[in-house]
Formats: structure tokens, C-alpha cells, sequence
């Protein structure tokens, strides 16, 4: 018996952003990333078009981080660095792209004024020429400082600047526009309030081409069920024209991951758990898969060993399912 | 939902001022207007007092295609009026409209054919307009069975249950309403449904109540497009929120602007 | 439509404190203002914050009906503070309300009997709100199956499909729609129908829009009655427009002002 | 099989309206008239009450009227006298009410004065002791000035008077009220005026239990199809709960049945229509018993012989017909 195939028709697609520039676009990275323009579900090569893999981004922070140790011997010659640090995430991990977090800029740490960020900024700017994501240090007010001295010291590099909220926007967003930067517009798991952000950040004028969409992610055993079912309403939304959810996702798979118990706790405590670096990559690797499936296009990760199990997951996604 | 603006129809003093002097001011000033307000299309209807209903069609497309690309909904009962309007249109344009005769069947659904255009389907035959669901979707099927004939596309057939005023035919209302709900069972893809909507309002006191009152009852029953009043904010917010309600668009707390600002 | 007016109800800061301070004034004034508004019902609820649910109960229905006459529909989740406000209703209430749960049908319907109390089920049961139309409905035939066991009248039976507000749960508004439409084919005579509307637009902005254009909505798919907010001119106005449209009422052009002042 | 028996359960009913007065109360009729109450559709008794049987009133004119020949034969020895006129069509014809017309008050015709009108009522209610309907002359301005002047005279004797309309009912409402009287409000077949004119008569505070709709009888041959559709909605508003439809409903049989060519035109001229005074006289009596059906209360006739049918013909429907 012959099994109909039935496909969607869906009349819209996910909007496409590109990051970095290159000398001739005013910039000086080696080369330009673009995410989106997916014309269907994830991964459904034969109901319409997912022109750009997903790429993976390696977080680096500004101070050494309070990390696990096991994510701490990947980088302890660099911890001090953060240029070298991105440089070592991008040549020998494989990096597609570099997050820069902020943390040295917590008022509550290192509070470190606006033009030391910017100095990081460039620092890392100058030691890899793949496209760079800034992220500030969370604490609105200082953020608000920090973020526009990254704008500008980035000015040209088509940086990928976050993280907007509902409470916390303008600034962020008056200074990629200024800049040509491009933004990071999160939302707490909720599609509503995902999709008033965006439309509170165009009406400042910056273009739809210009957002990504940071979902929040929970991480694989907390929620992460959840998230799947917000970021398919926003893809169905994209795919069907509403032109305020078609942009690319980011999530934030490192951060979420290792907040997780299951990534941290060691054998000794959960014997049943089993070996724990095994585990925290695998904890790592499944929710940035999860993250894949459900519609992402940036994934930042913390493990390179994550990065790679996860890089090989999508080069067997990208192949071709055409009937 | 398919809006197609009303405005530009020789029923309204300006327009049929301007077909007769050849004036275009009102006409282009109400298709800009309309584009604006956010029309998927837009009614051209020369109305029953041009002397030359196919030359005033004619210049009605030219005129409007002056000043914007929304697409235009032919609105005639005049055949050659309607084909010589197509001629002329550079998008892919809709029929308004056929009857349940025969003889109409048999030369619009050529000819939308011949034009790529969409048509609408009225529920009614030489003896009028029914007053139950059934027989008026009836009619629909009847339509919708000489679309399938002609090898029409069941997705570019609207059929419109065809509103009457609430003030002398209230007992239509309901009706209707059912006919809409029933029209969406005929045929899988099913037929869209449209609605003449400011019908209901005809010289009722508080129109834009009614008209917008009218219009969520019939999105809740499937409705799929509308010609209606694009100049009446508070219709336009009732179907914004009616998307909403029936989870057609996300919902966020800008929507009615987001609503209003999808054309721009 | 038959009206309950949501007002007196402990979730009010107003409500709350003069049930605390044994205060009849804010629970008058509103008994009074909803009935002005054209209250079918009363909706009494003491609130989740009560010490003694069943004394507030009580004080409630005492205070209340020392105002006004319009039948009360008493709302707890506490069948004891239910049963002890029936015993003190001077017309027959609702009980609101009973989910598809046996333990509290078994309560429910005997004492619904015992006082000639008219009873609202709910598409719930132990396991939660399900979204679509057919596990809701399937929950209603449930509550009708029940009542017709405990020999309680159907027509006395209102089933309530569970509005969820539309910025969190926007799927399960034309769920809601569905259900209502199919309750009405459950029996013969079928249950009447009822949503507590104010919860559709529970923290959205445009409260009201939201709210009328659902209310139009839901009696276009057969709604019998709404707990709502009577102190909102517009949503009475679209409901007054809904039944003019649903042939319910006659048009007059002064159907709004008589659909105000018909309890006065 | 057993048949099932299907009946109709309303919750409202229509409105009872009572006309004249006797001396305790203030006026000098000899009974008092109660019409409507109606629990049911017409006459379906088994369904619900229909408490006072339909009435029947003949039509008297303060001037003679230019009637045809047949039917001014009955009147011809009171013509000039509408006392004599109401007392013959009480006592000889057995009229329920009478019906006074002041066609004399017409600007075109005779034009009297307010006061001569007023007059010809006072010798009315002298001459018969039923209670009283009054109608104008149907020009509005003129009607305007004559009913208050009608109205006065007839203060105490609770009669009905008419006619109201959407364009003209402010003034003979506010002289009903002030001398409380009924009034008859008319619309041109067409409920939603009919409505409409309730509502505003009621606006000025006129008791809605003092007002009578007429609904604009359309005679036999010319749209009775249609008034009954009207009349059948009236009712089914005033039995569904419609508080501005639960009037009771007058016809104008006599009037409308005479407008028609079926009752006028002589045999010699349509020799198939067969003998003219009895299809006349079956004209007004099948108007007559159609608006019955369709529910009135209050009945205006010519024609005694119509009278005489439709009074054997009300018997008849009041048998109780009760399961």
C-alpha cells in the first residue's frame, strides 16, 4: 500500500541574520556568519529549506570563572586571557564562534569599569577573527554602562550584543543601532512575552534582521520539555508569518547545563549516576541537542567535548531527507 | 483573516463622482487610505449609475493600480465589465461574484481561470437568497461542485453566505453563521468563506458595534475574509483580538499595533 | 445570557477586607451596583483568604441578601460553607461548582436536590484541565451522566468548559469554543452552557476588548450564561449586540438602552 | 404508537390591558374590557392560558362616512348622529366597543375644532356605556391638536386612544398620560419599529400595560401572509420574555378588508368572483379571523355581518382544547 506522504505548505520562513563583517564590510573578521532562513522545521529537508547549519559558539569569560573543575582543565592556561582563551576555543576546540561574557563588570565582583570591558572586547577582537557574541554581566544598571562601550569598541565588527529583556532594552538596543550590532532579546520561557520583546525592540527602530531570539532554555531535566514546546510555537509562528517570531534562536546550553546537578554531582554522592565527566558532557551534548531539534540556530556551549559530540549530531542532521 | 477594503465603489457619492468626471483623486486617495489601514485587497465596484460600466471598471483598475499593488476584488455583475477589469490587473485579482446559476457558473469559472483569478460564490440562485443554513449551503455545494467541474482550485473559491441587514432580516443572522461553519465541511482543502460584513449594519443604529460584533461571531465560526469598513479602528482591534482568541496569532501585549502596522 | 456578576468575591481587596472586618458596605454596594447592571446572579465567593470559609459564607449571603433579590450563585471549593449558604438563600441558588470527580459529585448533586439549587460542572477532574474540545466534552457527558443518575434536571445543569487566560494559554480559547458547541448536542433537552469571562483576559492588556470579543464569540458557539464583570458599558453592549444577531432578541434601535434597563 | 405530545414552555406571558372605567373607578362605563394575558401562541390551549377572549368593535365616524353602498345600509339612520351610531352598533350589532373615528377633524374634509371633537366624544360616551377607542383623523399636526382636547374629555373613562406612530406619538402619549389613557401604537408592518415605538412611548413613562400595538393589518390578498409572520414574532417576543412586545395587538380589519378591490368590485364587473355583499362580507370576516390567528385581541370592524361571523367564529376557537 502506497503511504501518502503529506507535507506542510508553510507561506513564511525564519528571517536571516548575519554576524561578523569583513574588511570590505567595515570589519576585520576573516569571515561572516549567517543563521536562519529555515522554511520549515527543524532538520525537515523535504518540507522546505534549512539553508545554514547551526553553528556553535565556546562562552569565554573576562575573569576566571567559578567553574566546575572539569571545564576548568580545558582552560587553565587561558583562564587569565581571555583573547588566548577564545583563540584556544576557536583553534584547537573548533569553535564556530566566541561568546565574551562580562562577568569581571558584576558590581558585586571585579565591578570593572566600561573601558576595561571595551579593552576585553577589542583584546578578543584582535586574537580571533571569527564573529564575536558580548554578553554583559546581568546586573542591569551596570550593564547599561558596559554594553554601549562594547558597542562602540566593536563598532564595525557587526557584534552579536546581549541580553535584552522586557525590563532592560533600550539601551542595549539604542546602542547596536547606533553601532550596527546585532541583539540578543530574551524572554523566560514564554512566547508571549518573547514576541512583545521583539516588537518593543523594532519599535525603536532596529531592524527584524538584526534580533536573535534567546528563549531561555531550560536544561535537559528541568524543564527542558517546556522550552521545546515555546520554541516550536515559535517556529510555527515564523513559519506561518508572524513576522515579530521569525527570527534565529540562541541558547545558552553551557550556562543551563552545568546548573544542573546531574552535570555536577560526582559518582561517589549518585553512585547509580555513573562516571560524572562522562555524564557532564553528556548532560551538555542533550540539551544542545534537544536545543537543535527544537529550532536553534546558536548554541553556546562550555565543553569542547560537548562542542564535538554536538558538531557531529549536525552534520547528520544537515543531511539531506529530501523524499 | 483576508481584508478587502470596501471603500472604492460608485454606492459611495465620491467614488460615483469620480467615475463620472474621471476624477481620480478619490478614488487613488481611498485605495492609498486602504493599504494603509491594512487591505489584502480591494473591492472596485463602478455601482449601479455608471453609464459604461465596462469602460468605468477599466479606468477604476487603471486609476487604483496608479498608486498601489495591493490586488483588487472585481465587483460587478457586469461579465464583460469584470473580464475587462482583469485584462488590466497586474496581480492575481478575485471575482466578486457568482451566483448558483448556471449560466454564470459557466462564464466565471473560465474565465477566472483564464486570468488566475479567485472567485466568490454567493449562496443564492434565481429564486434569491434562502433563509436556512441548509439550502444556502446548498447553494455552496452546488458552487463548490462546478469549481471542481471547471478544475477550479477549491482554495481560490470563497464562498460568501451573503449577510443581510439585522434590521429587517434578523433571523438570517444566525443562519448564516451556521452556513459558514457548515461551508468549512464541504470539501477538504474546504472553500474559504467571506462576508459582505457592513450588510449587517445596513441603516441600524450603532454600525461599528454591530459590525464588529457580527465579526468575531463569525471568525469563531471559521469566517476566512471579510469586505468591510477598514476606516472603523475599533473593527480592526475586534479582529486582532479575535485572531488572538482563536490562537491564530501569538499573543503579546502589543498586538493591536502589531495588528495594525502588518502592511508598513 | 443569563448574567452572574463576578464582583463579590474574596479575590476583591475590598471584599476581602469586609469580610475580615465584618464590613457589609463594599459587599452592598456591590450587591446593589451589579443588580442596577442587570445581574441575573450574584456570585458570592468568599475567597481564598478566609479564616472560616463557612462563617464567611454565611455573614455573605446574609449581608447580601439584605439588599437585593436577585438569586445568588455560591462559589467555594468548600461544600460545607456551600451547603451552610444554601440553607440560608432565600431563592434558589448555583452552586459553583463541581468537578467531573466522583467524590464531589457524590456530594454535590444530592444537596443541589435537597435545595432545589441549579449546579456548574467543570471540564476538570483529579488529573487537571484537559486542552482540546473532546477530553472537555468528554468530561461534561461525564457531569451530565451524573446528573441524570442523581435524577437532577438537566436543564438546571450548567457546564462550564474552562476559560484559561489567553496570554499563557492561548491553545485552549478555541477549545473552549469547541466544547461549548458540542455540550450543546450532549442531551435532550442539553445542559446550558457558562465561563467565567474575566479569566480570559487575567493580566492581558485591553481587559474588555478581550473579553467582548470572546463573550460575542462564545454565544455565537452557543453560550447560555457568563460570570462576568457587569461593570464594563461595552461588554454589555456587545452582549446586548450578540443576541440582537443571534435573533435573540428583536432589533429596535434602542436595543442597547433596553438591554440595560431591563431590570429596572 | 403513542403519539408524543410536544409542548412549548415559555416564561413570559402578554401584558394585560384594560379599557373604560366604571363609576368607582372613576368613569362612567358599565364594565370594564381586560384584554391580552396570553401564556401561548393563539388559541393553544392545551399550552398555556389565554384568559379573555379576543373583542370585536365596530367603527362609528363623526361624519358621515363615503363608504360603500353596502355597508352604509346598517348605518344609514344614524349617519349623522355618532351617538346613535355607537349605541345601534352596540345594541343592534352587539359590538364589544366601539371604535370612534374623527375623520370630521381632517383639514382636507370637514376641519373641526378640537373642541367640536371633543364633543362628538362626550355624546359618544354619553350614548353606549363600553368602553371607548378614539382615533384621529391621521393628519399628525391636526391629530396633535384634537387628541389633548379628546383626551381631556375623556379623563376618568380610561380609553384608547390612537394613533401613535414612530414620526408622531409624542403628543397623544403625554395626553394619555396626563388623563390616563391607553394608547395604540402603530407600526408599518414591521417589528422592529413596532419595538422601537414601545420603547420610545415608554420613555416618556407611559405604563407599558397601557399600550396596544398595532401592527398594521395587511387584508386578505394584500400581505396577510406577511402580518402574520409579524404578529407570530410579536407574540413569540412577548411569550419569549420581550417586555417591549407584550402588548396586547388591534387590527383595523374593517379599514384594510375595504381597501380591497375583492371587497368592493360588483359581480357584473368580475362575474367569477360571484355575489359582492357576501364576498365582502367573507372579506372582512376572513381579514378579520386571519388576524385573530395570528393574535390579536382587539378586532375594528365595519360590517355587522362580519361581526356576527367572527363572534360565532371567537366561540369556537374558545373552546378549551386542553390535553
Amino acid at each position: 500500500m502506497a503511504v501518502e506522504r503529506i507535507m506542510e505548505r508553510y507561506t513564511s520562513r525564519v528571517r536571516e541574520v548575519t554576524l561578523g563583517a569583513t574588511a570590505e564590510q567595515g570589519g576585520t573578521r576573516s569571515h561572516t556568519i549567517t543563521v536562519g532562513g529555515d522554511s520549515t522545521l527543524p532538520f525537515l529537508h523535504f518540507e522546505g529549506e534549512v539553508p545554514h547549519r547551526p553553528v556553535l559558539a565556546l562562552e569565554v569569560n573576562d575573569v576566571p570563572p567559578a567553574w566546575h573543575q572539569l571545564l576548568l582543565e580545558h582552560y587553565r592556561d587561558v583562564l587569565d586571557d581571555p583573547g588566548a582563551w577564545a583563540a584556544k576555543a576557536v583553534r584547537q576546540f573548533g569553535a564556530d564562534l566566541v561568546c565574551l561574557r562580562l562577568v569581571g563588570a558584576d558590581p558585586d565582583g571585579e565591578n570593572r569599569s566600561p573601558e576595561e570591558c571595551a579593552q576585553v572586547v577589542r583584546r578578543v577582537l584582535e586574537a580571533v577573527k571569527v564573529p564575536l557574541i558580548v554578553i554583559g554581566c546581568g546586573d542591569a544598571d551596570k550593564d547599561n554602562e558596559v554594553m554601549p562601550a562594547v558597542a562602540e569598541a566593536g563598532a564595525g565588527e557587526n557584534l552579536l550584543l546581549g541580553i535584552a529583556t522586557q525590563e532592560n532594552y533600550k539601551t542595549l538596543t539604542a546602542a547596536c543601532m547606533v553601532h550596527k550590532h546585532n541583539i540578543i532579546a530574551q524572554s523566560p520561557i514564554d512566547i508571549n512575552i518573547c514576541k512583545q520583546l521583539n516588537i518593543l525592540i523594532s519599535e525603536m527602530n532596529m531592524p527584524l534582521d538584526r534580533i536573535v531570539i534567546d528563549p531561555t532554555l531550560g536544561a535537559l531535566g528541568y524543564g527542558i520539555e517546556y522550552t521545546y514546546s515555546i520554541m516550536e510555537r515559535i517556529r510555527l509562528g515564523a513559519l506561518g508569518g508572524d513576522s515579530m517570531l521569525a527570527m534565529p534562536v540562541i541558547v545558552n546550553v553551557g550556562y543551563e547545563a552545568w546548573r544542573a546537578k546531574e552535570a555536577n554531582v560526582p559518582e561517589s554522592e549518585f553512585p547509580r549516576w555513573g562516571d560524572q565527566p562522562t555524564r557532564a558532557v553528556l548532560w551538555e551534548a542533550m540539551t544542545g541537542a534537544h536545543g537543535l531539534q527544537a529550532g536553534a540556530h546558536i548554541v553556546i556551549l562550555r565543553n569542547p567535548d560537548a562542542l564535538r559530540l554536538l558538531r557531529r549530531h549536525i552534520e547528520q542532521l544537515m543531511v539531506p531527507n529530501r523524499a | 483573516m483576508i481584508l478587502v477594503g470596501e471603500r472604492i465603489n460608485g454606492m459611495f457619492r465620491d467614488i460615483r463622482r469620480a467615475i463620472r468626471d474621471k476624477d481620480p483623486g478619490p478614488v487613488q486617495h481611498w485605495a492609498k487610505r486602504q493599504e494603509e489601514a491594512g487591505a489584502d485587497y480591494l473591492d472596485v465596484n463602478v455601482g449601479p449609475a455608471a453609464e459604461d460600466p465596462v469602460e468605468a471598471m477599466k479606468w477604476l483598475v487603471q486609476v487604483v493600480q496608479e498608486v498601489t499593488e495591493v490586488p483588487l476584488c472585481l465587483d460587478s455583475t457586469n461579465y464583460d465589465a469584470i473580464e475587462a477589469g482583469l485584462r488590466l490587473c497586474k496581480k492575481a485579482a478575485i471575482i466578486n461574484s457568482v451566483p448558483a446559476d448556471r449560466p454564470k457558473i459557466e462564464r466565471v469559472f473560465p474565465m477566472a481561470k483564464e486570468y488566475g483569478a479567485k472567485v466568490i460564490g454567493l449562496t443564492m440562485d434565481r429564486k434569491g437568497i434562502p433563509k436556512d443554513a441548509e439550502a444556502r449551503t446548498a447553494l455552496a455545494m452546488e458552487i463548490v461542485a462546478a469549481a471542481d467541474e471547471f478544475g477550479f482550485p477549491i482554495e481560490d473559491l470563497f464562498i460568501d453566505p451573503l449577510v443581510l441587514p439585522v434590521n429587517v432580516a434578523q433571523d438570517h443572522g444566525p443562519e448564516v453563521l451556521e452556513t459558514i461553519r457548515q461551508v468549512k465541511n464541504l470539501a477538504s482543502p474546504p472553500p474559504k468563506t467571506i462576508i459582505g460584513l457592513s450588510n449587517v449594519s445596513q441603516k441600524a443604529v450603532h454600525r461599528s458595534l454591530v459590525d464588529r460584533t457580527f465579526v468575531a461571531m463569525a471568525m469563531a465560526a471559521g469566517l476566512d475574509a471579510a469586505i468591510l469598513n477598514l476606516d472603523d479602528d475599533a473593527l480592526l482591534d475586534t479582529i486582532a483580538t479575535a485572531r488572538i482568541l482563536l490562537n491564530q496569532d501569538v499573543y503579546a501585549d502589543s498586538y493591536l499595533k502589531v495588528f495594525r502596522s502588518r502592511r508598513r
